[in-house]
């Protein structure tokens, strides 16, 4: 190697990861431990309270229906991070098998998941969303299948690039003369290749999770009441804008805070 | 023309302060080209971006570059001269051409926006430089349609219609087979012969050979030796020099005068065999045998088809014809095969103990298996912990040699195997791979473009020219 | 201001031939001096097609189509295309006689004949119309004659009503689809652009006094929140369907003017009486007192005076009970309710009754109306209180009459407009006779009721009606078979520009023939 | 000639099958779904035609009558597809008008949306990119990025109303509604526009870096050509390549995009239609709108394959 490949990295973007680590995780912590330090019941009412300001009485105000904004918050922060890792995880798992499995098998497996995919990336997601939670409007199970099923596309594309690449590399060939069987050289070749990016699109992923959850329940698909989740009191509290300006904007500061903390764990790159 | 220089006292240094290159100095002049060499990291690439003024930004730069009796400006001023004053012939051209621009055009947009030449008379003038060079054929080409000889004639016409007096050549054959290295070098003389100051660097004596002119030998980042290039190849001073020169294949000795055992068994064989890749035939009616102990060698310049030979005779592919018998009743790991690029044999995130463990325990070998072979190899211990992005080439080909042999193989295909390394590596790992041959009683299928390695190594040598094999003549 | 056609532009590049209904042109400009000024209403209801039938409401509130007759604000018939009308002593045989030299949009006369034949139209649909008893239904000389079964005191509403809306013949195509919408109204129709757009211009022919608008859009935002932003800016004249919490903010501001009026349209709880947990009084009561009907009104509505004391709002007259208490929460009440009728508290709070089953109901709402999930989340927690665990699903529109006919309703949150035909008979009594209805009770009967509503559907005299109609009201009242929330106000966003805005409380008309444009 | 032709025919063909399947994948799902989902159809239907006020039983039984919905699910679905085969995609159960006909008007408004939205995306998010990619690791690139991440973190609605509130009910600058003029357009395919460029800018700045620190632009200044040259003859085009296979994929944001913005802004585009369609149970209009924002997926990156042909050299060729 010349001199040539020197400096060439960008001091910025571990700096940058390090700030996403450190928000994602005071936000977990938040998520996870609030729920038992605040006293409070998110679903608590006190219509008397409503869009009470922020006091002593109620930390971060009250919403429209006089509950604390502050509980809700914690409880709202932990499910919507749950739910999109979950649904994640979904998509994640099953992009990554079909990825592997095209990328292994070729021909017209590989061909036919691939038109798929393709396909399913043609169709509007919003559609496959909308149809899987008309089987049990609210529920959360649904909601994370649903949207798992638009998003495994973007797993399966990665990883059967990737995997393709990897697989016809020397050391894979390599691998395979020396006697290794299928499995090693899954569990000890290509994952280990591919875990930076799928955790990448993971990172993407999650932050687009919020997203979209929070967009279903502005079209008013969410989940049910009286469930805090960071999406639902966006909508929620968006016709409070001009009254209650601080509690309308907090939880929509708090999904673009998640999103931001992915996208900067996740790296800057686009995917 | 002019292009008289001098480099003094030249250093460049780390940002931690570790000296690179060491208080260089050189000089050079018209019609005679200045070659240096040395292996990878002795610091000769960083000489040429130095006098260009491109060093990577954290490294530091002292001394002076001297052209024409001026020291050269710094910052943006040297810009100004690239091009017009110095120009560089960068490393694998067909990488640094413009992959969506024709080839005249490539010419002809320096003669218009360089020389500031109208349009019209730009064309007339890349036409006359793509003449000069053989290329009239190839105008309205891409770069990626061209081969890798064409693409570094279509860098040096590039080159020449600025028409600097210096040019600077950055490994100017690397990735080229034997024939087109010999061609490009020749080239570049060609140009010593014109009146341009050259400055080349590379790791290739044979290529120092062609270039002559003055030659200065580069070890960790100074000049070991230095002086007229046929005095110093043919009576080198130094060890280093001596060692050098001593790695071209041509030097190697011949493998031991005595009569060679006639060949064993035969381990694989192929008949009639042939390989077609979307209808282009690229291997048709082979046969070919190795036996044990025995080696053979198949020479040909790149993309002829030996490498599909070898993964043939392995079962890595599928022949479209014939068929390949491999000695009957044999584990399918006792055929094993070594690359050309060595750190891309491994995985990136492994090191060799961890490699050698999982391959131990897959196949139930014990430990001292492999200590065995680590004493063989010359593979010292300590290295075992290392992944393959912090060992050189030489130790990595070494390893893989190591996890092959740990398999008691009895057929080996070496897919040039030594043509990455720099020239005393290659003959170390050449040459254990042929005591190894008839120390293990392996069949070797050997894989390479240069003739003299095959001969030293070789029992039978063949070549591969339109798609068929045969028999290697006595040239070469 | 003017505007270049865009959209237009956009179409025709895409649909080369006119399209017959959707985006009917009308050639003929409207004679007289011209009028720039184009009226712009926004409101949040798409336009659903153009069958009078189906969505046709929209055409009718913007004086397209018209009805043989109509309700004033009171809602007392007024004549529309029928100048006048008789019965006869039996209340069986009912003649309209209409208008002399009445013109549909097309130019045509209207005749009594295309007037009966929408109506058959209307009578073999699902409108309001085909509820009525209808014997028989005929053209003769000017009139139309009417012949019931037996009395039915609201007929006039039921042909007030926007289904029983009259179109020419060329509006229909042979399959008696509706391909354009020819009506006999002061507006005609200049394009539509279904279901988001709907451009009227003045139809020179009216019968009426000449309206003084003489173009006029209906514009479709369905975000609440682009409503207001339209009203805002001054994009729109008028803006219909303001969420509560806008209206304040509008209210402050100077160039608009934010006018409410009191409709009959009432934010109802649906109990399933066959169910375990609403089968007794008790229970229904207990319900009853947890409500905070005070603070919902307040926190979600903004208008405390919406807090419903009873079924039917102040508006409806007859049907309103005037000397009752305002709505008490009184929890300590209902908890001893909830204990008479056998549910005792569980150690999680929850309500059990005596076979271990936690008082555990599922309420289903919808989101059409925006406010109805947030009443629902706020009812959630108040029964709570009384240990009444409450699961909110919230769904479409049909979801309450689909659950009603297949049983498994437990609790429903709806807004019920009981003004459907303006007199509240007409929606009363298939809410609440028989057993109950999609949108009235469920499994539930009382035969007092029965009896009064019987007799109201026949009976004529005033003074009789309003007793009847207090004495269904009380039994209403006293039985709960629905509980009443909070009532309804429509609310108006009025620009700048225009004056003499009146707002229907019955929905039917936007009264654009009466407005004027205020000069700058 | 010939291995020229089939350069441009093999990507199409592709992109020929793929519609098909989409086609074929979108009356399945349509319909499987839409009838194994709870709920009963023309309770649904009816919702929307007659309006909340007036559903019930009757109208939802007239509703039955009327489309023949107790009919066996394989018949309706072998159907459907067979008409689609002769371009007829059924008549809308809730406005009983043939679905071709209500989406010609919708399909006209999606693509002025879009067609407006995707230039202003590139005219937003490429020199900003751009900017990145050529001054990267230095402020342009840290501002650009974090206006990329601030851009992608909001939800689209947000960012639309925000925008609403700002320009049109503050400075009054534009329509917050509507669809009648080219005003009423700004703000809606400015809302569209901003996320995708959020996601274009940061393609273009990678592509541009990559293509800034790889040998071909440095060979470029090598030969003696200004920075300004170089990067317009070599960097551009060459960062294109990548940025306009991107720009494919972005389509898909472009379909989730459209979805969201015509429902906020009232546009009456075929996402609004579809999401309407999906609530109403309207599986005609569903499996007709859902078709053409497909095919229409399909087309463009049809179109950006050709692009690429144009523009890429390489493409098509690199088996030869």
């Amino acid at each position: 190697m010349s001199g040539l490949a020197f400096g060439r990295r960008h001091a910025a973007l571990p700096r940058a990861r390090l700030a996403g680590a450190v928000l994602l995780l005071l936000l977990l912590g938040f998520g996870l431990l609030g729920p038992w330090l605040i006293e409070a019941d998110p679903a608590r009412q006190d219509l008397t309270a409503s869009l009470a300001p922020p006091g002593a009485r109620f930390l971060l105000g009250a919403d429209h229906l006089g509950r604390s904004m502050l509980a809700r918050l914690a409880h709202a922060v932990r499910l919507s991070f749950l739910l999109s890792g979950l649904t994640v995880a979904a998509a994640g798992l099953l992009g990554t098998v079909l990825g592997l499995l095209a990328a292994w098998e070729g021909g017209w497996l590989d061909r036919g998941l691939s038109l798929l995919a393709d396909t399913v990336l043609a169709l509007p997601g919003l559609l496959l969303v909308l149809l899987v939670i008309a089987f049990a409007p609210g529920q959360i199970l649904p909601l994370a299948c649903g949207i798992a099923l638009a998003l495994w596309v973007e797993f399966f594309r990665v990883t059967r690039a990737q995997a393709r690449s990897l697989l016809a590399r020397p050391h894979v060939e390599a691998a395979r003369l020396l006697g290794f069987g299928r499995a090693y050289i899954l569990r000890h070749l290509i994952l280990p290749e591919l875990a930076p990016i799928l955790l990448t699109l993971a990172g993407f992923g999650i932050g687009g999770v919020i997203l979209t959850i929070a967009t279903l329940s502005f079209i008013s698909i969410g989940l049910r009441p009286p469930t805090a989740e960071l999406g639902g009191m966006t909508s929620e509290m968006l016709p409070y804008l001009a009254e209650a300006p601080f509690q309308a904007l907090l939880p929509s500061l708090f999904v673009a805070l998640a999103v931001l903390a992915c996208h900067l764990l996740a790296g800057g790159r686009p995917r | 023309m002019s292009g008289h220089v001098q480099l003094r006292g030249l250093t460049v240094r780390a940002a931690d302060g570790t000296p690179l290159v060491e208080n260089l100095s050189l000089a050079a002049r018209p019609g005679t080209p200045l070659v240096l060499l040395g292996e990878t990291g002795s610091g000769k690439s960083l000489v040429l971006q130095a006098i260009m003024g491109a060093l990577p930004p954290r490294l530091r730069r002292t001394g002076e570059v001297v052209l024409d009796g001026q020291p050269l400006p710094e910052g943006r001023a040297r810009r100004g001269l690239w091009g017009r004053r110095i120009a560089l012939l960068p490393q694998e051209p067909w990488l640094a051409l413009d992959p969506t621009m024709r080839a005249l055009a490539q010419v002809a947009e320096v003669c218009r926006l360089v020389r500031g030449m109208p349009p019209p008379a730009s064309r007339a003038e890349a036409e006359r430089l793509l003449r000069d060079l053989g290329l009239e054929g190839v105008a309205r080409l891409y770069p990626f349609q061209l081969s890798g000889g064409m693409a570094q004639r279509l860098a040096l016409a590039v080159l020449r219609a600025a028409d600097a007096p210096l040019l600077l050549a950055d490994e100017p054959t690397k990735g080229l087979d034997a024939e087109r290295r010999d061609e490009a070098a020749l080239r570049l003389r060609d140009e010593a012969g014109r009146g341009r100051t050259v400055i080349a660097v590379t790791h290739d004596i044979g290529v120092a050979r062609i270039l002559g002119g003055h030659l200065a030998v580069m070890l960790e980042g100074q000049v070991v030796e230095q002086g007229p290039a046929e005095r110093l190849l043919a009576r080198p001073a130094q060890d280093y020099t001596r060692r050098l020169v001593a790695a071209e294949p041509a030097q190697w000795p011949m493998p031991s005068a005595a009569p060679r055992r006639p060949a064993g068994e035969a381990v694989v064989a192929a008949r009639r065999l042939g390989k077609r890749f979307q209808g282009r035939a690229v291997l048709e009616d082979v046969d070919i045998a190795v036996g044990r102990g025995e080696t053979v060698a198949v020479l040909g310049p790149s993309g002829c088809g030996k490498t599909t030979l070898g993964d043939l005779l392995l079962g890595l592919l599928r022949p479209s014809q014939g068929e390949v018998r491999r000695l009957a009743g044999l584990a399918p790991w006792r055929f094993q095969k070594l690359y050309q690029d060595p750190p891309s044999a491994f995985a990136p995130h492994q090191s060799m103990r961890e490699a050698l463990r999982h391959l131990g325990r897959r196949h139930g070998l014990a430990p001292a298996v492999f200590g065995g072979l680590l004493d063989r190899l010359r593979l010292p211990p300590a290295l075992l912990d290392r992944r393959p992005a912090e060992l050189s080439g030489g130790e990595l080909q070494r390893f893989a040699l190591l996890r092959a042999l740990a398999l008691d193989p009895v057929f080996l295909f070496a897919d040039e195997p030594t043509s990455r390394l720099d020239p005393i590596t290659q003959r170390e790992v050449a040459l254990l791979l042929r005591e190894l041959v008839t120390e293990r009683d392996l069949g070797l299928l050997l894989v390479t473009h240069d003739a003299a390695l095959a001969r030293r190594m070789a029992d039978r040598v063949f070549t591969i020219e339109a798609a068929r094999l045969s028999p290697a003549g006595c040239a070469g | 201001m003017r505007r270049r056609r865009l959209p237009a532009l956009a179409a025709a590049c895409l649909a080369p031939t006119p399209r017959p209904g959707v985006a009917q042109a009308v050639t003929g400009a409207a004679a007289g001096a011209v009028d720039e000024r184009v009226l712009r209403i926004v409101a949040p209801v798409e336009i659903g097609g153009l069958d009078p039938a189906r969505g046709g409401f929209i055409f009718t509130r913007m004086g397209v189509v018209e009805t043989l007759l109509a309700a004033d604000a009171e809602g007392r018939p007024v004549p529309v295309l029928a100048e006048r009308w008789s019965v006869d002593a039996a209340g069986l045989e009912w003649r309209f006689t209409l208008r002399p030299g009445l013109r549909f949009h097309d130019g045509s006369a209207v005749t009594p004949e295309a007037a009966v034949a929408s109506l058959r139209r209307a009578l073999a649909d699902a409108t309001a119309l085909a509820r009525a008893p209808l014997a028989a239904l005929d053209a003769t000389g000017r009139d139309v004659v009417i012949r019931l079964a037996r009395p039915f005191s609201i007929l006039l509403a039921v042909l007030a009503n926007y289904g029983s809306g009259i179109l020419a013949p060329a509006a229909y195509d042979a399959a008696g689809h509706v391909q354009a919408v020819i009506g006999t109204g002061p507006y005609r129709v200049v394009s539509i652009t279904a279901p988001m757009r709907l451009e009227v211009e003045r139809f020179e022919s009216w019968w009426g006094p000449r309206p003084e608008i003489t173009r006029a859009v209906y514009l479709v935002a369905g975000q609440g929140e682009a409503r207001a932003a339209m009203a805002e800016s001054g994009q729109a004249d008028l803006v219909f369907g303001l969420h509560p919490v806008t209206m304040a903010r509008l209210r402050r501001n100077p160039a608009l003017e934010v006018r409410t009026v009191a409709i009959p349209r009432t934010r109802i709880l649906k109990l399933n009486l066959a169910s375990a947990f609403f089968g007794s009084l008790p229970e229904r009561q207990a319900l009853d007192l947890a409500i905070d009907r005070q603070g919902i009104a307040a926190a979600l509505l903004r208008n405390p005076a919406l807090a419903a004391t009873q079924l039917l709002p102040p508006m409806t007259g007859d049907w309103h009970l005037a000397d009752l208490p305002p709505p008490g929460r009184d929890l300590p009440r209902a908890r001893a309710l909830l204990a008479s009728a056998g549910w005792t508290p569980g150690s999680d709070g929850i309500l059990r009754d005596r076979q271990g089953r936690r008082f555990r109901v599922v309420l289903t709402t919808y989101s059409t109306w925006p406010e109805l999930p947030a009443i629902a989340t706020a009812l959630q927690a108040q029964f709570r209180e009384i240990g009444v665990d409450v699961d909110v699903s919230i769904g479409n529109t049909s979801d309450i009459p689909r659950l009603h006919r297949d049983g498994t309703l437990e609790l429903g949150l709806m807004s019920r407009n009981y003004a459907l035909v303006p007199d509240p008979l007409g929606t009363i009594l298939t809410d609440f006779a028989q057993g109950g209805s999609d949108w009235g009770a469920m499994n539930w009967t009382d035969p007092q009721l029965a009896a009064a509503l019987a007799r109201l559907e026949a009976a004529a005299a005033p003074e009789e009606r309003r007793a009847l109609a207090q004495r269904a009201s009380a039994i209403l009242h006293e039985q709960l078979p629905v509980i009443p929330i909070a009532w309804s106000e429509l609310a108006v966003a009025i620009g700048r520009r225009v004056a003499h805005v009146a707002i229907d409380p019955f929905e039917t008309s936007y009264r654009l023939p009466d407005m004027r444009w205020r000069e700058p | 000639m010939r291995r020229n032709a089939w350069r441009v025919l093999r990507p199409l063909l592709s992109r020929l099958g793929q519609a098909g399947l989409v086609a074929l994948l979108v009356g399945c799902i349509g319909f499987a779904l839409m009838h194994a989902l709870p709920g009963d159809q023309a309770f649904r239907l009816a919702a929307e035609r007659y309006g909340p006020d007036m559903v019930d039983a009757r109208a939802a039984a007239a509703m039955r009558a009327e489309l023949g919905l107790d009919r066996p699910l394989a018949v309706q679905l072998l159907e459907w597809l067979g008409r689609v085969l002769r371009l007829d995609l059924g008549r809308s159960l809730v406005t009983g008008e043939p679905v071709i006909e209500e989406l010609r008007v919708q399909i006209g408004y999606t693509a002025l949306l879009a067609g407006t939205a995707l230039p202003l995306s590139a005219l937003i998010g490429l020199p900003l990119g751009i900017v990145a990619g050529l001054w990267r690791g230095r402020w342009p690139d840290h501002a650009v990025l974090g206006l990329s991440v601030l851009l992608r973190a909001v939800p689209a609605y947000a960012l639309g109303l925000a925008l609403m509130v700002l320009l049109s009910v503050r400075l009054r600058w534009l329509p917050p509604g509507g669809f009648e003029g080219w005003a009423e357009l700004v703000l809606p395919s400015l809302t569209l526009a901003l996320g995708l460029a959020a996601v274009s800018s940061r393609v273009a700045r990678e592509s541009v870096a990559a293509v800034a620190a790889s040998p071909v632009l440095v060979f470029a200044r090598w030969k003696g050509l200004s920075e300004r040259d170089a990067v317009r003859r070599h960097g551009l085009r060459n960062a294109a390549i990548p940025v306009l296979a991107v720009l494919g994929l972005q389509l898909i944001g472009l379909v989730e995009g459209i979805l969201i913005v015509e429902t906020l802004f009232g546009w009456p585009g075929i996402g609004h239609a579809l999401v309407h369609a999906i609530f109403a149970r309207d599986v005609p209009l569903v499996q007709g709108s859902a078709l053409i924002m497909g095919l229409g997926v399909v087309l463009l990156n049809a179109a950006v394959d050709f692009a690429c042909l144009l523009i890429d050299p390489r493409r098509g060729r690199q088996e030869a």
